[in-house]
């Protein structure tokens, strides 16, 4: 139409205006690392992969998890979870319960028999790694997918180390074990069991190997000197626990003692409960002391395990001990008390903790070793060019997803000291504090429990004590997650900027920022609920 | 066992969308193919939630009408930010008469499309959105909406509430709140601002008029504000819809915090959210974390007054009271 | 030019009537203007009505001050209004009531004055008998028919059937054809009186 | 077709042949019968696809005038008085705008004192509103005028007011001639915005213009009118072709050749004072009359050829900008600069003061002689005036003026005979 003058305007002209002018602060992008992330052994990216779960994509959140960890199966069972005490959704209601979606990912990647994808080259270089626990596995597992053959050399009958001498079946079901152990065999790695390596070099040298990873363990119970009578029966935790997956159960008879309070001993008393035997543990300070983690002991109590806490073994006969009662001094630590009394017990185990069997590493020039340990650089590298060392004979927590992450870690400097490079691991982002996140956007949902089993066969079977989510509640619990610190594509930007300066890029791309428009005036930063944008001021 | 199912991914209704949505439980915020009535290059303040507002509430009528909406605006912030010469951001038919007469101009444009729909009943049908501040709607221009209403003309209007005279420099509106400064209310004395009750509170008269449809929303809850004004569209007659929008300039807040306010306006029960239909209330939006009145005033410089060194107590539990009367009136704590 | 005032009071039809007076006139192919005193009177308040008939259009807006006939609705007003302002010698006067000129006490005031120009007729009961209100407007236009000779009943009937219908229209045509018939009657016994 | 019928009414009919689609009404004496007159139409359907709505204030009837009328819809309202000034900045905006509404003026005075009887203030308060404004005669003319209207407005996309005189035209029972629908057809097409609301070519109306371009906006306002001036008498033209009568175009001389005394004015009064000047004439003397049809656009030229042979020109006028004298005056003597006239301004029937042939004999005897002041109000009761400034110069608290008047002349309730 012929409009009049001035007065009638053609729509959406005010495009000419260029408001971006207007800003002096500019909001942009960014990726947070989230707590969980931060916080994990393993070096997994958690909030990585429940990104892929919460849209119900298992394989793809198997898959991104299995990128650092290749025991999801067993860590969804048996890793102690610092991530969820890290989980900025503690600070809404309560954690996401991260260790059962990883458990529920690991067993639906066993049902539905995901394999890892092999590398497409080959590096010809060979990599001896000693011991099929979980560090050993994790290594050979990073090595192989960077294309080197690798092959493990396990002292023992089985696959898995602690994971199968240190841990009940009620726990870790054995068939878990043997699932994703056979899967790393699947991707190309070699297992020889029962092969002992006595010498590292004569080992190393009579297989071409360029480079060793050992992980071998802790499996020497450590013995304590308890005055004790020649009919007496004292035995150390870890053969207890050994003993449970041969045919012959051990003979304790009734009553049996088990003296320390770390998990080892909760592991002892709960698997001989279910024997039929009536434990009592016995430990020298109280329960909030105890190495043992709070709800594995609480578990223990639930089926019926007896502890006597205070106390110390002064001496075992046949048939009964003497304890003497403690009490905590000021600084928190146990002093006799002089007070002692009589228990019936037809044997004692000793669960102290355990030592390294240093025996393959005799004569290796460079290598250090102290208080039992030996010593590694930065790099998992020991004294010794080529050997590579991680897990429980290294200084660390003795844990499981420790183990895993030497593994990784070990690899990376194994993969890269075999190119003649040295791995720098990449900069770690930000960390995204709950200050960061705007948690009003996100709606209540609490915490799913996992279900457990019944106390009866709790005390009576080695059944696995507790279940795993189904699809229905893994997926609500995966949705939990606030996605700290990294965009999940709510829209929020978009929707709430006044000037129409966010372009929606499409799914799995994000957002971009229209800086011909942006006035700079923060809304999208305070209404992002994960904290994935911040304001940076305009170059002058 | 059991566990809650759910509906939308986890931030639930309160994210404008997100990418694990059904495409019919979107808003029409997150959608890449919006209308974006009011454009990018709009002369509004850093962080208008007037300009927020309208695109919400435009966008939304838009898509109820696919596209066959004509607009009658007040003059005020809107008008002015919106289409100074040579350059409009409107992308839909839009007329700006006067501030005073904006529901008349409405009726006048539905009863000509009234009149062209009877003369060629197969063309598409076109509905008619009026829009205002609260100056242009609550004072001068009262008499005409009391008209429009009472005649019960095919007209939706819009109020953009934001507390007062905004593009003359922050005066004082009948809708200003009690104890806000304004510059014609300035601090001084006990109880700048309006006199104590909740002002000349529109959506109420609008129900006294029994009209088909009367909400009221804000700018932090985009569903709620979008499903109104989609309600609202499948009524003849009448409608009303009061939406907060949060003036950094007029209230003295960060230009980041618009929703923020908007949100503790709600969650206070400073700002009442219902929905009446024929004069009776229907529903309202429930206070998720009811929080006390000061998390509202604190960050207004418009209330500074009430923070010095002797906080003014007083003042301060009235405002309590008018938030609780409201929650008490509108069963703001039952949630359905 | 012949013009026409009609006085009376609010709610007595004085309006209607000049109108209606036009109406007629139209109707014969006269030029006709009949206007109000444009008043806000309310019911009961005096009010004045003007009619003018041409044979050539009328451009003359002004009141009409000097009347060649009065029609007085109401004969209360003759003690309350100067009715008879600027009435031309020999103007017709047509007055509402039972009584004659000498009991209304006009017998100075229409000394000299030719009788049969002035007649009365109690139109109210007129109206009252024939249409059930007193509305005395209507019959007095029969009246003014028969009176000035200006307009034939005929048109009056026509112009009564242009604004009433039915049972109002029928009585007020009955009312006004008794008018004209009284008015007749008075004129001619007053031409007798005189001859005599 | 001729009737003899109230003005309203005329009007009311001649609006109805236009084929409005949207009427606003909202009461107010005496253009009170005009809208009532088109509601029944409405009501019994004799007036087809037309929405009728009833306002709540004269400014809300302009407002809802400018919605249907930015809408593409044929749109009519009426006002008076007290109405127009209640709706003024609607009045401008619409003209602002360029809406072709048509709307009717049934003069009448502004308070206070109020007073609802017939004189020009109101529609000349409006003078520089941006509408055009033509001024009735006769109800015929008024009947004319507004299809004329139509037809003008929409052309050039300006708003109309057709001003008549409050009850003197619109309470007037008179005869009119009108018009066929097929006449009516046959002279005013469908309504063809110029600019429109529609959701297939979206636009903007009504945007904040700033100095760099208020000017230009204001200009083309005026270039419009100038447009207007030129249009008016060919309407008028066209109008005779199709009906067959004069009626409209920006001035009607009467019996102004050969004149050395030409009095103008404006609407109903001409008629009267038609009359005056034939019987003047009669008497010897050298009179017209100058009818001033179109108030807005002012035909300076058209008025300046009326009077180019007269000796001496008198404006009598129903309105008075008070401070200065005449506005009607003030515009014609804009049209006779230079040309060494003599020029008379009388304020004449204000108020429904009856303006009277008597009176204006008298008057136009003395300007003939030019013994007139050069403002001169008609028939003003002297004695009145100076009692009350004699009061006012004695004591301060003297009260109300008009009613002090009122009692000095002992009249209760106002008669105008």
């Amino acid at each position: 139409m012929d409009k009049p003058f001035a007065i009638t305007l053609d729509p959406g002209s005010s495009l000419a205006n260029r408001t971006g002018s207007w800003r002096t602060y500019k909001p942009v992008y960014l990726d947070r690392l989230p707590p969980c992330n931060a916080t994990c052994p393993a070096g997994e990216n958690i909030q990585g992969w429940l990104f892929h779960a919460e849209s119900g994509d298992y394989e793809a959140a198997w898959r991104s998890l299995t990128e650092n960890n290749p025991l999801p199966a067993i860590m969804g069972r048996v890793c102690y979870h610092p991530c969820e005490g890290a989980c900025n959704r503690q600070y809404v209601d309560s954690a996401v319960g991260i260790n059962s979606i990883e458990r529920f990912l690991g067993d639906e990647a066993i049902k539905r028999n995901w394999q890892f994808v092999k590398p497409t080259t080959q590096s010809g270089k060979r990599v001896l790694v000693v011991g099929a626990g979980p560090s050993g596995l994790s290594a050979a597992y990073h090595l192989a997918r960077l294309g080197h053959t690798v092959e493990i050399h396990e002292a023992g009958p089985y696959a898995g180390g602690m994971m199968r001498f240190g841990i009940p079946k009620y726990r870790l079901p054995r068939e878990v074990i043997e699932a994703e152990v056979q899967r790393i065999v699947n991707l190309g790695v070699s297992i020889k069991l029962n092969t002992k390596v006595s010498n590292i070099e004569a080992s190393m040298q009579a297989g071409k190997f360029d480079a060793a990873f050992l992980a071998v363990g802790a499996h020497i119970g450590k013995r304590a000197y308890i005055p004790a009578g020649t009919a007496a029966k004292v035995v150390d935790a870890i053969s207890v626990l050994r003993s449970m997956e041969g045919e012959e159960k051990p003979m304790l008879g009734r009553r049996v003692v088990v003296y320390g309070g770390g998990n080892t001993a909760i592991d002892v008393a709960r698997s001989v409960k279910r024997m039929g035997a009536e434990p009592i543990i016995v430990y020298r300070r109280t329960r909030d002391k105890a190495p043992a983690h709070d709800f594995e002991i609480e578990e223990a109590l639930q089926e019926g395990v007896m502890v006597k806490w205070l106390s110390t073994i002064k001496q075992a006969e046949e048939g009964e001990i003497v304890i003497e009662k403690m009490a905590l001094d000021d600084k928190g630590f146990p002093q006799p008390t002089g007070e002692f009394e009589t228990l019936a017990a037809d044997s004692v185990v000793l669960a102290l903790g355990q030592d390294v069997d240093l025996g393959l590493l005799d004569g290796v020039p460079g290598l250090e070793v102290k208080d039992g340990t030996v010593q590694v650089g930065p790099n998992m590298m020991t004294g010794h060019a080529g050997i590579f060392a991680g897990g429980d004979m290294v200084p660390s927590e003795r844990t499981v997803t420790v183990g895993v992450g030497h593994g990784k870690k070990a690899a990376r400097h194994i993969d890269a000291w075999l190119k003649g490079e040295t791995y720098a691991p990449p900069p770690k982002h930000e960390l995204a504090g709950i200050e960061k996140l705007n948690t009003w956007y996100y709606s209540e949902a609490p915490h799913v429990v996992r279900p457990t089993l019944d106390i009866l066969r709790r005390q009576s079977s080695f059944d696995e004590v507790v279940q795993g989510l189904d699809e229905g509640n893994a997926l609500f619990e995966a949705r939990r997650c606030l996605s700290c610190g990294n965009c999940f594509e709510c829209d929020n930007c978009y929707g709430v900027c006044p000037d129409n300066a966010v372009i929606k890029l499409g799914p799995g791309k994000r957002f971009e920022f229209n800086y011909d428009y942006c006035k700079g005036c923060g809304v999208c930063v305070a209404e992002c609920p994960c904290g994935a944008i911040k304001m940076v001021p305009e170059e002058n | 066992m059991s566990y809650q199912p759910i509906k939308f991914y986890q931030t639930g209704t309160f994210t404008v969308g997100n990418r694990l949505l059904a495409p019919e439980e979107r808003s029409v915020q997150a959608s890449s193919k919006r209308f974006n009535s009011i454009n990018s290059g709009h002369r509004a303040c850093q962080g208008c939630g007037e300009a927020l507002g309208a695109r919400y509430a435009i966008d939304a009528a838009m898509e109820a009408t696919h596209g066959q909406l004509i607009a009658a605006n007040a003059t005020g912030c809107l008008e002015v930010f919106s289409t100074p010469y040579p350059e409009t951001s409107w992308q839909i038919p839009w007329i700006h008469s006067l501030f005073g007469n904006t529901a008349a101009v409405a009726t006048g444009i539905a009863a000509a499309l009234k009149i062209k729909q009877k003369k060629n009943p197969q063309a598409q049908e076109i509905r008619v959105v009026a829009q205002g501040g609260d100056g242009g709607t609550t004072d001068i221009g009262f008499g005409c909406l009391s008209g429009m209403f009472e005649r019960n003309d095919d007209v939706l209007y819009i109020c953009y509430d934001n507390g007062g005279y905004m593009n003359t420099g922050v005066q004082r509106s009948s809708a200003t709140p009690p104890a806000a400064r304004t510059a014609t209310t300035m601090a001084v004395g006990p109880e700048p601002g309006n006199a104590f009750g909740q002002g000349k509170f529109v959506p109420a008269i609008a129900m006294a008029h029994e009209i088909p449809y009367v909400a009221t929303a804000t700018v932090a809850d985009l569903r709620d504000l979008e499903a109104k004004v989609r309600r609202a569209m499948e009524f003849r007659g009448a409608r009303y819809i009061h939406i907060l929008v949060p003036c950094p300039l007029g209230w003295g807040t960060q230009s980041s915090e618009t929703i923020k306010m908007a949100r503790l306006a709600k969650e206070t029960g400073i700002f009442p959210v219902f929905e009446a239909e024929h004069g009776e209330l229907k529903s309202a939006l429930a206070i998720r974390r009811q929080l006390p009145v000061e998390e509202y005033l604190k960050p207004q410089k418009r209330y500074a007054h009430l923070f010095g060194k002797q906080p003014n107590v007083a003042v301060i539990a009235k405002l309590q009271a008018l938030a609780d009367r409201n929650i008490r009136k509108y069963k703001l704590l039952e949630t359905v | 030019m012949f013009q026409v005032r009609i006085h009376g009071r609010g709610g007595q039809g004085v309006v209607t009537a000049t109108e209606m007076l036009s109406i007629a006139a139209f109707d014969e192919g006269r030029h006709a203007q009949a206007f109000p005193s444009f008043g806000s009177e309310r019911t009961g308040a005096p009010v004045v009505a003007f009619c003018r008939i041409d044979d050539k259009e009328i451009r003359l807006r002004e009141p009409i001050m000097a009347p060649d006939a009065l029609i007085i609705q109401d004969p209360t007003l003759l003690h309350q209004v100067d009715c008879f302002a600027g009435l031309k010698p020999d103007g017709y006067i047509l007055i509402n009531t039972n009584k004659s000129f000498e009991e209304l006490g006009l017998a100075d005031l229409v000394a000299g004055h030719r009788a049969e120009r002035l007649c009365t007729v109690s139109a109210t009961d007129l109206a009252l008998k024939h249409v059930g209100r007193p509305v005395p407007n209507v019959p007095l236009l029969g009246g003014f028919a028969a009176i000035s000779g200006l307009i034939r009943l005929e048109s009056v009937i026509k112009a009564i059937e242009e604004k009433f219908s039915g049972k109002v229209a029928a009585g007020n045509i009955a009312a006004a054809t008794e008018a004209y018939n009284i008015v007749r009657k008075e004129m001619e016994e007053a031409a007798h009186a005189q001859a005599v | 077709m001729l009737k003899q019928c109230e003005g309203s009414h005329a009007v009311a009919e001649a609006v109805a042949l236009c084929r409005p689609e949207v009427i606003c009404a909202y009461p107010i004496s005496p253009q009170t019968h005009i809208v009532e007159g088109l509601g029944e139409m409405v009501k019994d359907g004799s007036l087809a696809d037309c929405e009728f709505i009833n306002v709540e204030s004269e400014f809300a009837a302009m407002s809802v005038a400018i919605g249907s009328s930015a809408t593409g819809a044929r749109t009519y309202t009426a006002t008076a008085s007290q109405g127009l000034l209640f709706m003024a900045e609607a009045v401008f905006n619409a003209s602002g705008l360029g809406l072709p509404i048509v709307m009717t003026v049934a003069n009448r005075a502004i308070g206070a004192p109020i007073n609802i009887w017939n004189d020009h203030s109101d529609s000349l308060s409006m003078r520089d509103c941006g509408w055009l404004q033509l001024f009735a005669e006769t109800n015929q003319e008024a009947l004319d005028l507004h299809i004329q209207a139509f037809k003008l407005a929409e052309e050039i996309s300006l708003p109309v007011m057709v001003c008549m005189d409050g009850f003197i035209l619109t309470h007037a029972y008179e005869r009119v001639d009108v018009p066929t629908q097929a006449e009516v057809d046959a002279f005013l097409p469908p309504y063809e915005p110029r600019q429109v609301l529609d959701p297939a070519e979206p636009v903007s109306i009504g945007a904040m213009v700033g100095p760099e371009a208020f000017m230009e906006v204001r200009y083309l306002a005026h270039a419009k009118q100038m447009q207007a001036l030129e249009r008016i008498p060919q309407l008028a033209e066209e109008f005779k072709q199709v009906f067959g009568r004069e009626s409209g175009g920006l001035i009607r001389p009467y019996r102004c050749e050969d004149a050395e005394t030409i009095v103008i004015a404006m609407g109903s009064v001409l008629g009267t004072l038609k009359d005056t000047v034939d019987e003047l004439r009669d008497a010897g003397h050298k009179i017209g009359v100058l009818g001033i049809v179109s108030f807005r656009p002012f035909p300076l030229v058209a008025v300046a050829a009326a009077l180019k042979n007269c000796k001496r020109f008198v404006v009598l006028e129903k309105s008075l900008a008070v401070g200065i004298g005449g506005i009607v005056a003030t515009n014609v003597r804009m049209a006779v600069t230079g040309m060494g006239l003599k020029g008379y301004t009388v304020i004449a029937g204000l108020g429904g003061r009856a303006i009277t042939m008597k009176s204006l004999t008298a008057m136009l005897d003395k300007a003939g002689r030019d013994a007139l002041e050069p403002v001169t109000f008609l028939d003003l009761d002297w004695k009145a005036v100076n009692k009350q400034i004699e009061r006012e110069k004695a004591h301060r608290k003297t009260g109300p003026v008009a009613e002090a008047l009122l009692r000095d002349a002992g009249i209760v309730g106002a008669r105008n005979y």
